[in-house]
């Protein structure tokens, strides 16, 4: 019946961030029960690899999957990574949006601290059972738990805890799952995931024990990519209400020491100069910006030339690590990689790295689509790399076909990026930004022509030698004929012939008075 | 000149000579090391030009050099020679053949590969203009026969391989022309005639020699079935060269009637080479126009509306140097601001016999012609 | 450099909903500012239609659009509903996930408590001005309250509040937000949305003041459809992890009362067979409930048949509204509706509505998709819906065209659920469940043969009018060689013929002897 | 018959009679307020059949009834009537005209509409075939003629319109057939030779005629240029009936030469209702077959490979009865096997005279025919 504002107001209530992604799953990669099982396993074996990185230690993983029931199946992902101290256990797996890695601007795979909590969701939703989490940091203690989420109030639930002597220095983190799921082995797999992200992490050792037998990603390279420096946020592209929020904040005294020391890539002249054009002393204290301050301080930010933003924060793969992991896991006869220089979204760098892998053991065509070294493998068609990729016409790159459905190659574009703007939360494909196509774009060609220049060498060294076949082909009738019309020797002529055959062969002709022929 | 008997032997004739010259430098190319060079007229409009002395389509000085070791000749390299060889061969042997059978004739497997020497007929045809251009002959010389197509009937009497025949007695039919009318094959014993009507239609030939118009009329009467074989061409051209007919043609009034009457008149440009034997500047153009709708009151339904094609054909006819006369410029662009184009069958609109009792002898009394 | 677990630990912190949403914005359908203004505008209205329906007040819905500066807007939404309660005011406009209708199963417009907490955050982050609020529950005071969010602890900021006196006894809530945003008329714009709106909720008069001018959507019935009336969850779907917490959290004191008090439609009998499959003691407390026994559980409710949930938590538009908003928007030449019975995707009762109109004022085809009365206008590929429609071959039921490329025709497909599954958080499109898409073509066909008929007699009426004049268009040829033939006079036999056409007409002739004609 | 000159008046024929009746008929409906009705018969394969005894393709007893009032049939009996009062008129003025102008003498827009009564020929030519079924005749005795297509030359004088043609004396083109060869028109005055050879393709028909094979093996050569047109396979028919010659058939190894080899024979499905003047089931296939290329050593290389659409044909050959024999299913069989097809001109492979010298006299010699 008819209520009033009253008796509406009792059934307002908050809702805990856990309860809404556990309706809402699909946000999180839970799509249906295939992808459930890939998604688990990415954000595992991403956190480990970020650890492992940010730790400086060459990761060796361990992925298990077993089934335990028709659609049931245990997951295990262990890495050689820095271990978790005991008391961060709990939150990190147990909370979802807790992290490290929301509030820095620095590349690395996850960003928000929502993956492996909301995996441990999931497998408390489809079994009921408590996700098992083992780590040590290399000391003497071995700590294990047994952990669920407390969905209304998205806090960590303490099933079982236990420590044991850690006797032979172990150090790394082993988690088990229990979850439902499919395991599929097709084109957007773990299988295909673990090779993706072996190609783009040849520093890393990647052993799978899948239901039907072991995989093992042999390390290509001995050495971790450099370290990425975290940076702070560049103006270009902040809004007002951050402005205001970060001015609030600050530990700077003056407004020209918050847009200094708060952000990056700003010198005193360019502070002032924002200062000036916005009207806004810059010794007054930030806390005492009014409005009308921001909105003048954000008109000049828009007017003044804002150099870029340092790209040490990010690591892209590199040319040799590239080539490195398409060598090794595809065995092309042909590869090459480009690594475009560093630019710039909204404020955030990023770089495009492509290889190209052509021939040997390939089978048809693929885009192999990664951002910071993650393999994309759903959600193709609204990404940012397959846009670039599939609008460039092939043929011009003497490949056979324009959209390469006829051709054994590997195109292996990796986005790196503090910050990579994802289309959904399940993080399947790139945003569509111009700039960022354009990047991907100009790499693609630039790899292209040098794979064009292969495949045209292939077709000319070809050429040479079916030239002459083609003369010593027609040297017998050609002969008989001109016998015929002359009353010579056929045996003469064809001789001669061939003779001049064998003097001329080699020789380029080219059609220039003879258009008509 | 053909019989069925091979004389047991005779000399070369000039054609003869002239193929084996050609055959001679390749050779000498051959054993000299250097890249076997066959030289041929372009046979494109780029090399073409009209006359405006003799009126005629006329092809120029430019030549192509087909080698044998430039990739894009080779085959083609190949295929010439063995087209000349095999020309030399018939005759030697004193018989005519069909392109068609020549093709077959040289058709095979090259040995040692899965390639024929021609795949189809349309790769041994284009080298037969090509011989015929280079050594400035017909391919009737070379003893090549092609489609015959035309009827003839009227006020002549021909000698065909000694039979004689009166194209005023050949009943319904009329008189078939052959592809070969040379003088060797072909002779004009008596033409009381006093010009020819070229028609474009047989259907249209057919009611006129029904009517027997040439009998009224005292003139000939040839049709092509269309664009007119070699064979009919040659014929207007020498029935006008040698017994001095005027040559009136007949033709739908559509822009490829209007085509097949200029290649009547000044030859075509893939055959710019043989202009000289089979054009006859001196013809002209008698009907349909499109102004003849209102002058002879068709009614305007029989009128076909212009496609795409035609108002670009048009548009192409306007720009060839021999349709700039005023006379034919006014006539086209009329057409083309009308819309319209009509057949020669849509005089019958007017009448069973409008054609041959009024359309034919008003225009010819009066002289309308189009030049 | 190198960090040890121990360093790494000390950057873990928790990430506020809404800094999430606030770096995340285009979950939330802020993808650009043109879709942002839409986005502001549909949550508003939302709300405003959800709660008059609530309160069982005919709804008079005002919104102005005035643009300030270059991509600068000011946005009014009022209504006339039951006004919100001073208290409530700050938590619903200033905090994500809060709301009424997350913990309740009954149809409504909003669901997660997260759309005009996004509006005011989106306000706040592009312009940085407070969101101004007037509220009155039609007592004697009027609040207004200028809010912000405090994003990192997700909690409203109160700029200025104050209370007035209400003289004119005013009931309703206005709401003001100045934002940056593009406004555009297109085939996804306000004005668009508002015209599906007025049509899909005929008993709301709807005023908008468009920067182009005024547009005024007229109320069509005088009745508001039925209130829905919210529902327990069904057994149907539910998972293990829901179960296991549901238990805990009861307040039945047996297992079979819990299953029969805290579910839908699970009777004594249901509930005793499900615990005898699953070997658990119907008398045991939920509370001593081991994750075995809820294993079992969940097993035998899988094999247990259950009664479908009730229906009377769903308010289609019915029949006759729909076709009455078809009417008075679209003044076509034909309209009907069907409406489905309610139909079930995984323990969500879901019913579909269809309506068509043909012709008259409409031009060119179009596919109105609507979910509990809101028009979606983005991502119409993937949405369930788009995917039903274009399924049928339209020519099947004597439109021009297949795919309706030449046809002037409005297919509206509206789906009423307690829980609609939507593609993404922006709420756009309906995802594509089987039998969601079998319901809206079972629908979409049954109103289409409708149409066909309609169609077809048109066609045939058009026919045999054409007969007549095409027997007599051939009468004067006709008599004129009759006349050749026979010697007799062709006026007489041109007559005869007239006669015979005027008296012969109306009769249908079929081909039946003479299939080579 | 047909004269340039219209008798003033003369007496309906029996087919002007056929024709009145039919209009007689309609307007006595149109009276009595029926519905006016035109029957057929119907010329489809369904309404088909191959007569054992007189071994031709006849029509059946259907017949389909074409009405004004069914909207399916209004335009077309319309256009029935109209053609029957052209043939009428035609007739009366003792004409004869093409088909193509008949459909101009008909093509006019209908008052008051912008459809016309004909959009183009292929609307006139069915309705045309349609009333020789329905009144039992030749389009020649309704006065009107086709294309005509095909020559003869040889043992033969024909009477044509009053011409008298020799055979014999045609030079190299040989008598061009015309379209109605019917008594009226085309007698024969002195038939000399002893046999018709029939052969598909003219390019081998020239070869033979400039041979001079009809002068060696003293026969009657006749092309006609592909599928034979009426004019040409009712003249074998004529020939053979009136002077008893042997007719032999000579194709392409290919199943639409075996096809217009069986037209010859058994007449065609479309022209049923003509059979016993078109057809001539005495006919004898002489060659190509594809057995040949093993008899005559011709080389393997001018062969063609069948398509697609050949393969299909073939099936289809081997299911229609007049190819029961089981000669013809063996060389329909051992094609598809072998799956190559042979022209004529292949002979030329082994060859410029092979095919007058050897080929043709082995076979007729021996006997060697296909039935």
């Amino acid at each position: 019946m008819a209520k009033n504002a009253q008796e509406m107001a009792q059934t307002h209530k908050a809702i805990s961030i856990s309860e809404f992604f556990e309706k809402n799953r699909h946000l999180l990669g839970y799509d249906n029960k295939i992808k459930a099982l890939l998604t688990i396993i990415k954000e595992a074996v991403d956190n480990s690899l970020d650890a492992c990185e940010e730790a400086r230690i060459l990761p060796d993983i361990y992925v298990r999957i077993k089934q335990l029931d028709e659609e049931r199946y245990e997951i295990i992902v262990q890495d050689n990574g820095p271990g978790i101290v005991e008391k961060q256990i709990p939150k990190i797996f147990g909370k979802l949006l807790y992290g490290s890695k929301f509030h820095r601007h620095r590349q690395s795979r996850g960003q928000q601290g929502i993956g492996i909590s909301g995996a441990v969701l999931y497998a408390q939703l489809t079994t009921g059972k408590a996700t098992e989490i083992e780590s040590s940091t290399g000391d003497g203690n071995l700590y294990n738990f047994r952990l669920k989420i407390d969905v209304s109030r998205n806090e960590p639930k303490i099933i079982e805890k236990g420590k044991a002597p850690n006797e032979d220095a172990w150090r790394g983190t082993r988690i088990k799952f229990i979850v439902e799921a499919v395991y599929r082995e097709h084109k957007q797999s773990v299988l295909e995931y673990l090779k993706q992200t072996a190609i783009a992490n040849p520093f890393a050792n990647i052993t799978f024990d899948s239901p039907n037998g072991r995989h093992v990603f042999v390390r290509g390279i001995e050495e971790l990519p450099k370290e990425p420096k975290a940076i702070k946020p560049h103006l270009e592209g902040v809004e007002i209400g951050i402005l205001s929020r970060m001015a609030h904040q600050t530990k700077a005294r003056t407004v020209s020491g918050f847009l200094i020391e708060d952000f990056t890539r700003v010198g005193k002249k360019t502070a002032e100069e924002i200062c000036k054009n916005a009207e806004v002393n810059p010794k007054t204290p930030p806390r005492k910006l009014v409005h009308d301050d921001f909105e003048r301080l954000i008109k000049a930010i828009k007017k003044t030339k804002l150099i870029n933003p340092p790209t040490d924060c990010l690591s892209p793969l590199g040319k040799d690590a590239l080539i490195s992991g398409l060598k090794k896991e595809l065995n092309p006869i042909w590869v090459d990689a480009v690594v475009r220089s560093p630019a710039v979204y909204r404020g955030w760098p990023f770089q495009i790295e492509v290889g190209i892998a052509y021939g040997g053991d390939i089978k048809g065509s693929k885009v192999m689509r990664l951002a910071n070294r993650v393999p994309l493998l759903y959600q193709a068609g609204d990404c940012a790399i397959t846009k670039a990729v599939t609008h460039i016409d092939w043929k011009n790159y003497k490949l056979s076909s324009k959209d390469l459905s006829e051709d054994p190659i590997v195109i292996f574009v990796h986005m790196a990026s503090v910050w990579v703007p994802f289309n959904s939360e399940s993080k399947e494909s790139i945003a569509s930004y111009p700039v960022i196509i354009k990047e991907i774009k100009l790499a693609v060609q630039e790899c292209a022509r040098k794979l064009g220049i292969f495949l045209s060498g292939q077709i000319k060294a070809r050429e040479i030698v079916e030239r002459r076949r083609i003369l010593e082909k027609y040297a017998d009738d050609i002969a008989r004929a001109l016998a015929n019309l002359t009353g010579e020797s056929e045996e003469k002529i064809e001789k001669a012939i061939k003779e001049l055959v064998e003097w001329r062969w080699g020789e380029v002709q080219e059609d220039e008075n003879d258009a008509q022929q | 000149m053909p019989s069925s008997k091979a004389k047991s032997q005779k000399s070369p004739s000039e054609i003869e000579k002239k193929l084996m010259e050609m055959a001679k430098r390749i050779v000498d190319d051959i054993y000299a090391k250097r890249n076997p060079a066959i030289e041929l007229p372009i046979r494109t409009l780029s090399n073409v030009y009209f006359d405006e002395v003799s009126k005629l389509i006329r092809i120029g000085d430019r030549k192509s050099i087909r080698t044998y070791m430039n990739m894009a000749h080779t085959r083609k390299f190949m295929q010439t020679v063995l087209v000349a060889s095999e020309c030399k061969k018939i005759m030697d042997q004193q018989v005519t053949t069909s392109v068609r059978d020549l093709y077959y004739a040289l058709k095979h497997t090259i040995k040692g590969s899965k390639e024929n020497t021609f795949d189809d007929q349309s790769e041994s045809d284009p080298i037969i203009e090509d011989l015929e251009a280079a050594l400035n002959t017909l391919r009737e010389e070379l003893n090549l026969k092609t489609d015959r197509k035309g009827y003839l009937a009227g006020g002549v009497m021909i000698n065909d391989m000694g039979d004689l025949i009166n194209a005023k007695k050949m009943g319904s039919s009329g008189w078939a022309i052959p592809s070969n009318v040379e003088p060797e094959v072909i002779k004009f014993e008596d033409v009381s005639a006093d010009y020819i009507l070229v028609i474009e239609k047989d259907a249209v030939w057919q009611r006129l020699n029904e009517d027997k118009f040439w009998r009224d009329h005292n003139c000939i009467i040839i049709t092509g079935k269309g664009q007119p074989a070699r064979g009919a061409r040659r014929l207007v051209n020498r029935l006008h060269k040698e017994h001095n007919l005027p040559v009136y043609v007949l033709t739908d009034a559509d822009p490829w009637g209007y085509y097949i009457y200029s290649v009547i008149k000044q030859g075509s440009i893939n055959l710019s080479f043989l202009s000289d034997r089979l054009g006859t500047p001196e013809a002209k153009f008698i009907g349909l126009t499109t102004e003849d709708l209102k002058e002879f009151d068709i009614p305007k339904n029989v009128t076909i509306k212009l496609t795409k094609e035609d108002e670009k054909r048009i548009k192409e006819l306007m720009n060839y140097i021999w349709f700039k006369p005023k006379e034919w410029q006014k006539e086209l662009k009329h057409m083309a601001k009308e819309g319209f184009k009509m057949e020669l069958e849509a005089l019958s609109s007017k009448g069973i016999k409008f054609i041959s009792k009024e359309y034919l002898p008003q225009k010819i009394e009066n002289k309308e012609f189009l030049p």
